[in-house]
């Protein structure tokens, strides 16, 4: 098991080692100057001031230069600042980050709560009217975009009928947004769970089990729903970063203060030490419970918690 | 003796897709306690349905008629409860997949005696140590807790033995138990389920394709075809006098490992042959790469591994699961690299030739796959595919390539008509034949047959391995044989080396080494094998035991070499 | 060596358009798909307006009647913006897509072929960027390059590479071990042959597979791009800009909003259900 | 009880010297004071300064501050802060992004505690309307020891007091129960009759709609479709800013083809009809603008620029593209920058549809504000490359001297410019006789509008339409947008 976990942390660190080197580049890419770009909204920069930035930002030094400036300051925790309102990157982003990490934590419980129950009635019923109806349903699920979604769950539930708040950060206001991605995502993990779930009714030792005369409903419960379980456990963690994902757009939609809204304002604004730390967060974010689950799955599968 | 379990006009349909197919049709038999019931037949025949069938475990698109009587009950009758457990217990042939990966040896062969009521968890914790220790597996405490995967196969299966044994039941079914175990396993535990049998008195039915399993163990036998039954009586008189073509034909397919084989008779002209090909100090290491950085096992394939083979001869290489038989081909073909060593054929040494030299000595050793279906491209014509060597090492016009192609496919028994057609529209025997075709298209010196039979069934088998005698005889091609069916290659081969762990144990002419094996891990090999002769004596065999000579080989007759 | 007109004209597995047939998912995608291109492609011809001219009808006209489905704030037809629409969002799928599959094949068959250090660069940092997450790489692209509709389907492209190289090098794996390729090596079949004859032939069903059920997500992450206002610009009709648009009206106007995501979630559901019909049909052993 | 405010966008900061986005303004205007206020006509009036002098040369001003005017943390509001707020501005190292608008200020001396004494280098009438505006917040000093100016503290003088920021969520104010009102246009001479104020942030006109229906706000932008429904119902009252200051026009990158010919420029202004889009778009809620101030700005006299600002005239404008050798085949192609937000794509497209008819072929590309001034400078700065854009600018000043910083040399844009324009501008800035300065800044305007340099559009009113709830009283919108919460009582 600590062979699988530690190779899996390896491939973390070489992960958000990489990002912080293609945040570096990032900057570079930019067509046109973009200090420029970053600064011209605002009248009274001096050229003497455009070149200071310039320099805080390393940008009139070599590549290789800028990149351990880069990673000085981040181990020192300094992202930089903002170039609207000149705030510490740090500070903005790590205020928004919980409610991020809240929407996409609900979001997945719902996903679980719904999806999970879904695939396993589905594949019990494997090839019935209920299964093929609940696939139906669960492929519709996946084509509908999220933000469609979202529209029309504010209209009918915010708008139309007015039983949840729109604005705002409480807890009922985060009703809609989870639902919205977690909807979309439990159409996911009912396909899943149901092909993982499948897969696993038609094995041998299910037959196994059977045959010793164990009652249908503790096969399932022990020997399917255990052994099943598990590759939907290695989903999760690819499933977590694509709620991730998926929040930036439903964190517009619902007005949710999160990460992903203020990077698509920090896109439009140009703010490229804001863009540059969301991108850093969310990868370290997507990474940890990367690891997270990897350990998760390592714990629960004997074949490597054993090896 | 009245009959435990009785078995009328069983016949299982199955719905898909609008069509219905029958699996089985009319199968009829009994078993009585204490009796050994075998049924074969070919893959497919419906051998597996019909067992199925009696534990209630079809599918659910599958439909069943018939009567099985058992304690007084029709078990195929609507509505009855299936005796699962406690009446019939089953036994699968994949020992890898038949135990859940995720729950203990314990809480398995435990859950069913507590749920059924048959004992408190306690006094089923005790019976299942019990039960491990009766079905021959080492410190039976220690394996209550451990997973399955950290059993070996032959263990898993004694599990899967142990577990259905502790339920009592009065019927155990095996369903081809012991196929995906090596010989020595199998007769180990061929020898359990006897033992079982005789000390309880239950009834077994046991499944199989291999009629050496059934000699060795069936009082009766049912032969199955296409769903329907084909003959079915006692051992003795189906293998004697066998009424059905059919069952002859089974029987005859199978190479008999009491007998020498036919070619037998050229070993001493193979034997004077000059040295084609020599393998010197060849080993290789596999790294299991288990992620970036950690480095996984190491698996020594080959282990300083020194053979020559004779021009005109056909040399077999036989050895258990992961000897490293494959290994040896592959680096004789190049399709691995080996760490040393060196492979001479006439002056060149293949091991160091690179690029366009190594694709020009490429076309002299060809190789013949196990598995037909993977062995073609399956969006090539056979045509294109047997022409592809031709094509690259010739420059003959297309016509001229169609020719040749012609020929090869009717040399291999085939119509030039084929050539045209995808390896799709042909059967398993019939693309095996396509890839020899491929194979001798290169016009090469060697041949490297893996495995080319045991994919096939047995009447197939048979007909592959006349066809690459009669190769071996009018085109004079010499040939490395890989397989584990010691009855195959006493059939075909001049010469044996006997593989184990990476290193060859034993070398020598065919006869001598089964007359005479000197190693005793050839000896044990040799005694496991299922011979297809009811009348021998049913012996208990001892497991092999891992201590014996793995040192360099040394000469114990005149080109007999064993291990010292 | 032979001259490349001995590329055989692969044959589908057999049985595949029996299954295909059967697969009722397979049938009603290939419906949609093909109802998707025929508007597409006769968009001119089936339009009854032209989808830019403001004002053809009043604004806000509720479906039904002279307007279809009713028309926009600009009193545009909203028909003739969806049926334009349709051209559009086909030719996002398709070059997000291309960019993907040329990129991700490469890659992918590359890594496969060549094993070593190549092999091991090149899925390592595939792995890295797929850790990275397509939304991510796609925003990162767009943040640098600026909001536009082109940008917008590079970015779409250019995340998914990694996905479309794993599954190829996969793919491409499992066909370089399988016998009949190492025949084929055996036979001293030089690289190029090896790759084109047998390595692409024997991958590209499963790619194209993997590249159906790839434009739906493409065409899904580029509406959204859309959508936060990140990919087309006006006055173009995408569905996700329109969809985005329509949010101020959703009391006076819903089917602003109602129409064109539902042309997104039907043509990605026509994706899907062929995604996944090919699939059944092209590999037997998959249940559905 | 607390008001609630929805707004659609956060402030940047609450450090007055880092941005000029309005939402920053109005936000600052609540907890800062000015040395100046403006009246409903958006005229300078005196605040916290009781009264000022200057020299007959134009380059001193005295200003003498009102008493016991008392900073947030207790200290009392003095010269010195009004210094420290100067000198900050002008700081070496990080000085105001506003710095320019200051204008040529060389120093602030304090002369006793409540009066300060500014020296210029040369004369600047601008400065005076400047410094009723909120970019001239009055920073207490006290806030240099303070922890984390800008984000989590604010010392101000103002009505309200800063009680916690949450980025991208709300503000949460209290009222400033010490507070005098001198000059702010409000009624109430104290401090505010609420408890508090909370500024919400709610990107969503849907969604701060709703939020208005059920009463979870009391004050927000309602979506602009829905205005007439919202006006119809009765349900809510409907306030729109009056005097916003803001001007919306066609700005060109006037250095590269085609738009360095005036005839080209000349061929979009008459071919767009900004009266009609505007209606389209917003219905009444904004106006169309005939000069390039606003109104309410010193010398906007529609009548006077509807003389010379280019009128529709779609035969015009082909005539012109013809006499420029563009046709059908040919088309003129640009592309038309639209910054976001405030349905300014829609109304883009709209004028899109028209430039089409002249046979004009605009690409909308919509963008930031800091990247569409960035994006013109560039283009006007490197005049090599393709065809150069043009853009529906905007900008909100409370002084025509804005037309300085715009158009002299070098120009915001490093735009057109002339010595001829630079010579009136100059003089805008330097005359003290307020008839004689009218007469040139409105000469400044004929020249822009001959020239097709800034060609008005509209004044946006709706970004600043407020829709109240009924139990709020005495909500009401200063000039420039500030909305006023020190008279809000909430009923009910
Ligand atoms: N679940 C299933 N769905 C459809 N067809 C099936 C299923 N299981 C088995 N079959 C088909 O039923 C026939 C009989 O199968 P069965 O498993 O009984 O054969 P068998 O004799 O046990 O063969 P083998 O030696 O390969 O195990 C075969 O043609 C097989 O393809
Ligand atoms: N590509 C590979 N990577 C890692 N290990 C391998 C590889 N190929 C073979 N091995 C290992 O090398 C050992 C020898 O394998 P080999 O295939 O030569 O055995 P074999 O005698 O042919 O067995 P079988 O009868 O099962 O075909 C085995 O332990 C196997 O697991
Ligand atoms: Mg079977
Ligand atoms: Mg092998
Ligand atoms: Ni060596």
């Amino acid at each position: 098991m600590w062979r699988f976990l530690s190779t899996r942390i390896a491939m973390g660190a070489l992960t958000i080692l990489a990002t912080t080197v293609l945040v570096t580049l990032l900057i570079h890419a930019v067509p046109g100057d973009p200090v420029q770009i970053m600064y011209a909204q605002s009248q009274g920069t001096t050229p003497e001031q455009i070149e200071e930035v310039r320099r805080s930002l390393g940008l009139d030094r070599s590549i290789p230069v800028q990149y351990a400036m880069f990673m000085e300051r981040l181990l020192q925790g300094d992202l930089g600042t903002t170039i609207r309102g000149g705030q510490p990157v740090l500070d903005v982003i790590l205020q928004r980050l919980p409610n991020t990490l809240v929407l996409a934590c609900s979001a997945m419980f719902i996903a679980i709560v719904i999806g999970i129950p879904i695939g396993f009635l589905a594949a019990y019923r494997e090839g019935s009217l209920v299964d093929t109806g609940l696939m139906i349903l669960a492929i519709a699920g996946i084509s509908m975009p999220h933000f469609w979604l979202g529209l029309m769950l504010l209209f009918f539930f915010a708008l139309e009928l007015g039983w949840l708040p729109v604005s705002g950060n409480g807890p009922l206001n985060l009703i809609l947004p989870a639902l919205t991605l977690g909807l979309s995502n439990a159409a996911i993990f009912a396909r899943l769970t149901r092909s993982s779930m499948i897969d696993v009714m038609h094995q041998d030792f299910v037959q196994t089990a059977y045959a010793k005369g164990l009652p249908k409903s503790l096969v399932l419960r022990r020997h399917v729903l255990r052994a099943g379980f598990l590759p939907v456990v290695t989903m999760m963690g690819l499933q977590f970063a694509f709620m991730m994902g998926g929040a930036i757009v439903v964190e517009n939609i619902f007005s949710w203060n999160g990460v992903g809204r203020m990077a698509v304002e920090a896109i439009f604004q140009r703010d490229y030490p804001v863009i540059q730390g969301f991108i850093l967060t969310f990868s370290v974010v997507v990474v940890v419970v990367a690891i997270g689950i990897d350990a998760l799955y390592a714990v629960l599968d004997p074949r490597i918690r054993r090896a | 003796m009245s009959a435990l379990l009785a078995v009328r006009d069983l016949s299982v349909t199955l719905r898909s897709g609008g069509e219905a197919r029958m699996l089985a049709q009319d199968v009829s038999f009994d078993v009585a306690r204490g009796q050994i019931l075998s049924i074969v037949g070919e893959s497919g025949s419906g051998k597996s349905m019909t067992a199925k069938a009696l534990m209630g475990l079809l599918p659910p698109n599958a439909t069943v008629s018939g009567e099985a009587w058992f304690r007084g009950a029709n078990l195929l009758a609507k509505g009855s409860a299936p005796c699962r457990g406690t009446g019939i217990g089953l036994i699968f042939q994949e020992p890898m997949t038949a135990l859940t990966p995720v729950l203990t040896i314990g809480t398995q062969l435990t859950e069913a005696m507590v749920v059924l009521g048959l004992a408190d968890p306690a006094e089923a914790r005790r019976r299942a140590i019990a039960m491990l220790d009766r079905v021959g597996i080492p410190a039976p405490d220690r394996r209550m807790r451990q997973y399955p995967h950290e059993l070996s196969g032959g263990m898993r299966q004694r599990v899967m033995i142990a577990m259905m044994m502790l339920l009592e039941p009065e019927i155990l079914i095996a369903d081809e138990p012991t196929t995906a175990l090596d010989v020595t396993v199998q007769a180990q535990i061929l020898d359990l389920l006897r033992d079982i049998v005789r000390d309880t008195r239950i009834g077994l039915i046991l499944i199989t394709h291999d009629m050496g399993v059934v000699a060795e163990t069936a009082q009766d036998v049912l032969v199955m075809k296409a769903g329907r039954t084909i003959e079915a009586g006692p051992v003795a008189r189906i293998f004697t006098a066998p009424s059905a073509p059919y069952t002859r034909a089974l029987l005859d397919a199978v190479p008999r490992l009491d007998r020498p084989g036919s070619s037998a008779g050229m070993v001493a002209g193979a034997a004077a042959g000059k040295t084609l090909l020599s393998a010197g100090h060849v080993s290789k290491t596999f790294h299991a790469r288990a992620g970036l950085f950690a480095s996984g096992l190491a698996t020594r394939a080959l282990d300083d591994v020194s053979l020559d083979i004779r021009q005109g001869e056909t040399l077999a290489l036989v050895g258990e699961s992961g000897s490293g038989k494959s290994t040896l081909g592959r680096v004789i073909t190049r399709l691995t690299d080996a760490d040393h060593g060196a492979v001479t054929l006439g002056e060149e040494n293949l091991l160091t030739l690179r690029g366009k030299s190594l694709r020009a000595a490429r076309r002299k050793i060809q190789m013949i796959f196990q598995d037909p279906y993977a062995s073609l491209d399956p969006r090539q014509r056979i045509g294109t595919s047997i022409a592809e060597p031709i094509a690259i090492h010739t420059t003959l016009s297309r016509a001229e390539r169609q020719d040749r192609v012609g020929g090869l496919l009717a040399r291999v028994g085939l119509t030039p008509e084929m050539a045209a057609r995808y390896p799709h529209e042909f059967s398993g025997g019939q693309r095996q034949r396509i890839a020899i075709a491929r194979a001798l298209a290169a016009g090469p010196v060697l041949i490297v047959a893996d495995e080319p039979t045991s994919a096939l069934d047995v009447s197939i088998q048979a007909q592959i391995l006349d066809l690459l005698a009669d190769l071996k005889r009018e085109e004079g091609l010499t040939m490395l044989f890989i397989s584990h069916d010691l009855a195959v290659v006493r059939q075909i081969a001049d010469r044996v080396a006997v593989m184990r762990q990476g290193r060859i144990l034993e070398l020598g002419p065919t006869e001598a080494v089964w007359t005479a094996a000197r190693h005793p891990y050839t000896r044990a090999l040799i005694d496991a094998a299922p011979v297809p002769d009811p009348t021998r004596p049913r012996g208990v065999r001892r497991p092999v035991s891992g201590d014996f000579a793995i040192g360099a080989l040394r000469e114990a007759a005149l080109g007999h070499w064993v291990a010292t | 060596m032979t001259s490349l007109t001995d590329i055989p004209n692969g044959s589908a597995p057999p049985g595949f358009w029996r299954r295909m047939v059967r697969s009722s998912n397979g049938v009603v995608g290939l419906i949609i798909v093909l109802g998707l291109i025929f508007c597409a492609a006769f968009a001119d011809l089936l339009a009854p307006y032209n989808p830019a001219r403001m004002g053809t009808g009043g604004r806000f006209l509720p479906p039904g009647g002279k307007f279809l489905l009713g028309t926009d704030e600009f009193g545009r037809d909203m028909l003739s913006r969806i049926l334009y629409g349709s051209r559009l969002t086909l030719l996002i799928g398709a070059v997000a897509v291309g960019i993907s599959l040329t990129a991700g094949m490469l890659v992918g068959m590359v890594a496969a072929f060549r094993r070593g250090w190549v092999e091991t660069l090149l899925m390592r940092s595939t792995d890295v960027l797929f850790s990275f997450t397509e939304t991510l790489i796609a925003l990162s692209f767009v943040a640098v390059l600026g909001p536009s509709l082109q940008n917008a389907v590079i970015a779409v492209g250019v995340a998914a590479v990694p996905f479309y190289a794993r599954t190829c090098y996969s793919a491409a794996l499992v066909e370089t071990s399988k016998p009949y390729f190492e025949a084929s090596i055996a036979a001293g079949a030089a690289p190029g042959r090896l790759v084109f004859l047998h390595l692409l032939p024997n991958v590209l069903p499963t790619m194209i597979v993997v590249a159906t059920l790839g434009v739906s997500t493409a065409i899904l992450a580029a509406a959204g791009l859309s959508f936060l206002g990140l990919g087309a610009q006006p006055p173009t009709s995408e569905w996700g800009y329109m969809l985005a648009g329509s949010r101020d009206y959703i009391n006076r106007a819903p089917w602003l909003m109602t129409i064109p995501g539902l042309a997104i979630a039907i043509t990605v559901l026509g994706f899907n259900l062929l995604g996944d019909g090919l699939r059944t049909s092209l590999d037997p052993v998959e249940r559905r | 009880a607390d008001i609630v405010w929805a707004r659609y966008g956060d402030i940047d900061t609450l450090d007055p010297h880092r941005a000029t986005s309005t939402l920053s303004l109005q936000v600052w205007s609540l907890i800062y004071d000015t040395l100046l206020a403006v009246d409903a006509d958006g005229n300078p009036v005196p605040h916290v300064a009781k009264s000022w002098t200057s020299n007959e040369a134009g380059t001193e001003y005295t200003f003498s501050l009102q008493e016991g005017v008392m900073c947030h943390d207790g200290t009392p509001l003095d010269a010195s802060d009004v210094k420290y707020t100067i000198d900050q501005a002008f700081s070496e190292t990080t000085p105001s992004v506003t710095k320019g608008s200051w204008g040529p200020i060389t120093g602030a001396e304090v002369v006793d505690p409540l009066t300060i004494k500014l020296t210029l280098d040369t004369p600047f009438v601008a400065m005076i309307p400047f410094l009723a505006d909120s970019f001239s917040s009055i920073i207490c000093d006290s806030n240099a020891d303070a922890e984390g100016f800008g984000t989590t503290t604010a010392i101000g003088s103002g009505p309200w007091k800063l009680i916690s920021w949450t980025k991208g969520d709300r503000i949460v104010l209290e009222k400033n129960a010490d507070y005098t009102n001198f000059g702010k246009l409000a009624d109430n001479p104290g401090a505010p009759y609420e408890d508090g104020l909370i500024i919400a942030v709610v990107p969503e006109p849907q969604a701060r709609y709703a939020a208005l229906t059920t009463g979870e706000v009391h004050i927000a932008e309602p979506p602009f479709d829905d205005v007439p429904a919202i006006k119809d119902s009765g349900d809510l009252n409907i306030i729109v800013a009056e005097n916003t200051g803001q001007n919306v026009f066609w700005e060109f990158a006037a250095h590269r083809p085609p738009f360095n010919d005036k005839r080209a420029r000349l061929a979009v202004a008459h071919a767009t009809d900004a009266a009609t889009a505007i209606n389209l778009i917003y219905g009444d809620l904004s106006i169309p603008e005939m000069c390039p101030v606003s109104r309410g700005v010193f010398g906007n006299d529609q009548d006077f620029c509807a003389q010379y600002r280019p009128e529709y005239d779609p035969d015009k404008s082909r005539a012109l593209l013809a006499e420029l050798g563009y046709s059908d085949d040919n088309p003129l192609e640009t592309a038309l920058l639209v910054w976001t937000g405030g349905n300014r794509q829609k109304l883009g497209e709209v004028f899109q549809a028209q430039l089409a008819e002249v046979g004009i072929k605009a690409s909308i590309e919509i963008m930031d504000i800091g990247s569409l001034n960035a994006r013109v400078r560039q283009e006007n700065e490197n005049t090599e490359g393709t065809t150069g854009s043009m853009d529906m600018m905007t900008w909100s000043w409370y002084d025509p001297d804005i037309l300085y910083a715009l158009w002299h040399t070098p120009g915001a844009y490093r735009g057109y410019t002339s010595p001829e324009l630079d010579a009136i501008l100059d003089e805008t800035r330097v005359l003290t006789d307020p008839d004689a300065r009218k007469a040139k800044v409105q000469e400044a305007f004929r020249y822009l509008l001959e020239n097709a340099i800034h060609v008005p559009l509209y004044t946006p009113g709706w970004e600043w339409v407020f829709a109240v709830r009924p139990e709020v009283e005495g909500f009401k919108v200063a000039p420039f947008v500030y909305p006023i919460f020190s008279d809000v009582k909430i009923g009910g």
